[in-house]
């Protein structure tokens, strides 16, 4: 599963995008944020206010319950400041 | 419709006129321009630097264009929305509404822009001459947004 | 502050433009742009005659946006409303209000053009091929107008 | 003093202004209406609807009830279609 990070939580982790082998157990957008913030210290700093980090699926707005069987791709990014 | 992103600068009269073009059903137009201001939070900034996500920048704007044409009866819409290295004075995002008559222009361009500030997945930073610093979200625009939930929004209110 | 009372087109985009010329400090501009239709009540119009009170349109515009630079934090404030004969796809009035931020701004744009319709002394006549008639005053402008005497209005109501 | 018409009110009386000399008994704005209304069939036409009928005295939007000493131009005209 292809996983995006945007803005600062693109920067604190130090990449744009990955590809992951997640385990079964992950069904949900919030199970993927907790485990990601596992990985490693750049990924705790990212996800370190989990409450303020939005996220897509394929594209589309999802909340932390969405499951994400069946995506393509995810996104994580901050709160947006477009306009 | 058209939405586009773009690195290059907004040539606002270019859109509107765009919009208009071969139409004489068009009774009001209704335009927003957001400019890059030369300070934020009362010191001077060098530029906004301009993050997106493709694909999902275009698809989240287009989705919110059907919703305000679904609310209001309007004849076209138009949005550009800078990315990239953008100065003060330059236009970072230009929503145009036309319509028959003013209201439905003035709600869908209000609607427009208040979505697309929450909802449109756009990141601004801020370059100074000592650093760069990511904006963070106000939550007036939140509360701006929250309030086309609720059903339809009529002119007199 | 601008306003201009003009029997000659009117170039939205050069009134725009000399609204932001040399400030650093707009970071919304809201521009209102009401256009003449090619029909008016399902029957095709060749032309809008307008006339006015000269001297008071003026003046009763300018108490108007005097007002609203008491409402709302505005940098510049430009109305140009044209006089004489309009054809279709010429732009009848423009309103354009800059403020730091989109919500004074659209407020400002829709306050101003509220109450152009129904206290600004213009009257318009429809000038069809077989003969004028004056158009009526729309009780929805009225309506649109009244509701600015509530104290205030907040962005996110 | 000087009156002044607007619109079809203008073309019903067939004059865009007049200069009229006031009776004293003439104190309001509606006071003017009613005896411009009896000055003639035109003046009768423009006025035969006085409620939708607005004013001005000197440039300024006046109610019916509105003084008109000391004025130097009073306006009627039908309710503005402008903008």
């Amino acid at each position: 599963m292809k996983v995006l990070y945007f803005a600062w939580i693109r920067e604190r982790i130090g990449k744009p995008e990955e590809e992951v082998e997640l385990p079964a157990s992950i069904a949900t957008v919030g199970d993927l944020m907790n485990w990601l913030k596992k990985r490693g210290e750049e990924y705790a700093h990212a996800f370190d206010n989990p409450k303020i980090v939005r996220a897509a699926i394929d594209k589309v707005h999802a909340e932390p319950a969405a499951k994400i069987a069946h995506a393509r791709e995810i996104a994580f990014f901050p709160p947006m400041t477009g306009g | 419709m058209s939405v586009r992103i773009t690195e290059a600068p907004i040539d606002v009269a270019a859109e509107t006129a765009a919009l208009a073009r071969g139409r004489s059903d068009i009774g009001a137009l209704v335009t927003f321009a957001g400019i890059c201001r030369g300070e934020e939070e009362g010191a001077p900034i060098a530029a906004l630097v301009l993050e997106h996500y493709p694909g999902m920048a275009e698809e989240e704007i287009k989705r919110h264009v059907e919703e305000a044409k679904k609310r209001w009866p309007l004849s076209g819409v138009r949005i550009a929305h800078r990315v990239g290295r953008v100065t003060p004075g330059e236009t970072i995002v230009l929503v145009a509404a036309a319509s028959a008559h003013r209201e439905a222009a003035f709600a869908a361009a209000e609607f427009l822009m208040d979505y697309l500030k929450t909802r449109a997945p756009f990141w601004k930073k801020v370059e100074r001459a000592d650093g760069t610093q990511w904006v963070a979200a106000r939550k007036t625009d939140d509360a701006a947004a929250g309030r086309w939930k609720k059903p339809g929004r009529e002119a007199a209110e």
